[in-house]
């Protein structure tokens, strides 16, 4: 049996970005999902949010064309398409906690088997605490993904029975795409949708804290070589 | 006749205590009132508590204001940036307390200060660390914590265009908080690119009417040029 | 793509069912969408609960739809007007329930409801009548009562431009409590003078970010000359 | 000794007028207050809002220049000024509720010793009930001033120990101006300022059912003849 071969951050984010449909308002989180928009399906139509006060975004500016005045969460330049707009943070973060995007993208340190995020803070008292919108994007939205790797560099599980990072939010997270699995947070617990092709079930299941649940349906997860 | 301009750099400070609290607008660097932040750094005026949802970036904006010694505590969501040593060294040291809320929350509080409420319910915040002291309540059968109105004794904002009556319009994502926090102080000063004509601006593009504006400042430095070609040229080295 | 346009009056109200709560727009006559109403009244669609500030002037607009039999409750801050005589009768015979509310804690109560809070602290009608009934709470020394957010199955407003992603902009006093309608129901359906281009509206400019809105119904009755006509005819007699 | 002359609408509506100084951005309730702008020294500037969503409102519409989306609260035709703005209902209620303006004028029915204000309801239950935006009118402004009859049509007072209407606020009420009298509420009770001629004292109190004081430096209430 040969060794599987897990998802780099560029097929996760193609991954996720398979499961965008037309018209959708997305908000993409800081890190991986930044990449999403390089793969959603050109024939459709997604508007993004950035939470400083746009809708419309769109991708990085050519040269010659940088504005310092169009930036995103991420304090990058950015460029707006057609039909796109200007708001302040109050409304923005309106749109966001009012329930008025369609998905959220975010990454993530953990995830627990209810769907408690901790994307915020690893708990090092050393370093200066950062929120940002990180809470407010996860409560507003009914359809939050996660896009983080199956485990951390020295291979410690990060979907685990319970977070030990300080959370986010409480059972935000709805799916989670790592580079080894696509797994639904259900009522029922962690349902494991797609695996990596030669990742057996239990091993998948021996790097990762939590308890899976294998889909009967479930598939080969497969990505373009990018 | 109404006429909230200043034209000398030295007015900016009138009025504006030590001990005072500051909301000062901007997301980043964009949309934050540097020339006004200068005008404090030049003062007397010191242990400020700054509300602004960053700290600033390397020694600009609120940062120069951090490593002028000039503040005591920053009420924010993320101090934190790429280049933040200055507020990082502070809180190593603790020479500075943090107040962190979640950035829906900061804005969402400087409003009700603005409209005049006494606090409001939001779910954001519940069941993390950030909700501990609050007070939860249930409604309609979901979890809430309690915030509270935060109010400045002094807004300094940066806007794109203002008339003598202090109505502005803003340029682009640099609107964010400032359109919030003109209305949430006892003494709101707007640092613009230009000023107009009155009749000038448009009563259906105006922003923020000029109820909320004390006093209107034009730029005078070149600010924007500095940051644009820093930001261009971060942009094109990734 | 992304068309949020519809066409054929009978799509209006797709989707809206009796017994709703429905948001509609306006400040007296001003901003009223009276063709999105008028669709209402030729449905079958009944037994709903109406939010809107006033209740319609003679015949038209909310009145119409009162007068249709259609609306079980009232929930607004002035539903008597200059000639008001729908709502009054069934009043006076107990035919529909009013639920009056400031007209400040209306619209805070409308917006609350679109940026997901729980509720919040007015000092409005503290101490009156108004305030029977509900929770009061002292928040650093003064009294405020506690109002909960006021959500629409339905929201029926009404704007001057809209593209096809739904973005809108409004015309003078007509804007009123339409964008924050616009922000607080499941289904929100705009009825504007004109339709334009994608990318015809300045993004400074927009007022509701088409995010918010479902449907775009462009009018095609001309409502607008007759209370043109009303209201200079009543003017030029006072 | 000479029979008093009671100011009528318009010059109570004058002499309220002449406590406006320039600058100020004010807000005129229904009813005799209108009248005010009228009477504002046309060497000044003030800023009028109306709840419905403008600043800068103008005088009505000469004829011609009628525009049925230019309304004030009252639901009149009016226009609006060079400087002012448009904005929707939930600012235009910050601006109330938030202290933004500096002066309101408004009718009432009765006023309370302490200030309380009634002027929206008689208690009528045959009447529509309406609030409209009188209460969030007088809670937010720290300077809110009444203009009204000092009697009923019945000779009645409508300055009260208690206000007997439901109420719109409590200790809302800073001035008021009557046909007979300008009273300010302060905290020792009300303070008479100004009496038409040939009233007394004392019979101004016979007139009133709170107990009045007479300011030391009070004055004859003048209007001119309008």
């Amino acid at each position: 049996m040969s060794e599987y071969k897990p998802l780099n951050k560029k097929q996760i984010a193609w991954r996720a970005a398979q499961d965008i449909t037309d018209g959708s308002i997305i908000n993409l989180g800081i890190g991986m999902p930044t990449l999403i928009s390089n793969y959603v399906n050109p024939d459709i139509e997604v508007i993004y949010h950035t939470e400083n006060g746009m809708l419309g975004m769109g991708p990085a500016p050519s040269k010659g064309c940088e504005d310092f005045y169009l930036q995103n969460a991420s304090k990058e330049l950015v460029t707006i398409v057609k039909g796109g707009s200007f708001f302040d943070s109050a409304l923005s973060f309106s749109i966001m906690r009012g329930g008025h995007l369609d998905m959220v993208f975010l990454g993530s340190f953990q995830v627990s088997e209810e769907g408690d995020i901790a994307n915020w803070s690893t708990g090092d008292n050393m370093l200066v605490p950062s929120v940002g919108g990180a809470m407010d994007l996860v409560v507003g939205c009914n359809d939050v993904r996660i896009l983080m790797n199956h485990c951390t560099k020295d291979n410690k599980p990060r979907i685990l029975k319970r977070c030990s990072y300080p959370l986010t939010a409480k059972r935000g997270a709805r799916r989670i795409y790592t580079d080894l699995a696509v797994i639904d947070v259900t009522s029922n617990g962690l349902l494991v949708r797609e695996i990596v092709e030669c990742l057996d079930f239990e091993k998948l299941q021996n790097l990762t804290e939590a308890n899976l649940i294998l889909d009967k349906n479930w598939k080969i997860l497969k990505a373009p070589n990018i | 006749m109404i006429n909230k301009c200043i034209y000398k750099t030295r007015d900016i400070k009138k009025g504006i205590k030590s001990g005072s609290t500051i909301l000062v607008g901007g997301f980043g660097e964009c949309g934050v009132p540097l020339e006004l932040i200068d005008a404090l750094i030049e003062s007397d005026i010191t242990d400020l508590a700054i509300a602004s949802n960053n700290a600033g970036v390397a020694d600009r904006g609120v940062a120069k204001l951090l490593k002028a010694g000039k503040v005591k505590k920053i009420i924010g969501s993320y101090p934190r940036s790429i280049d933040s040593y200055v507020v990082e060294e502070l809180y190593k040291k603790n020479l500075i307390k943090l107040e962190i809320v979640p950035q829906g929350t900061f804005v969402e509080r400087i409003r009700a200060a603005g409209a005049g409420l006494g606090g409001f319910y939001t779910p954001v915040g519940v069941g993390t660390m950030l909700a501990e002291g609050k007070e939860a309540k249930i409604i309609d059968g979901k979890e809430y914590i309690l915030e509270k109105p935060l109010k400045g004794d002094v807004a300094l904002i940066k806007a794109y265009k203002a008339d003598r009556w202090g109505n502005l319009i803003y340029k682009k994502t640099a609107r964010n908080f400032n359109p919030i926090m003109a209305t949430a102080a006892d003494l709101v000063i707007a640092e613009v690119d230009e000023i107009v004509e009155l009749g000038e601006l448009n009563p259906e593009e105006i922003v923020t009417p000029g109820v909320f504006i004390d006093r209107v400042y034009q730029c005078k430095k070149n600010y924007d040029d500095l940051l644009h070609n820093i930001y261009v040229s971060r942009h094109r080295n990734n």
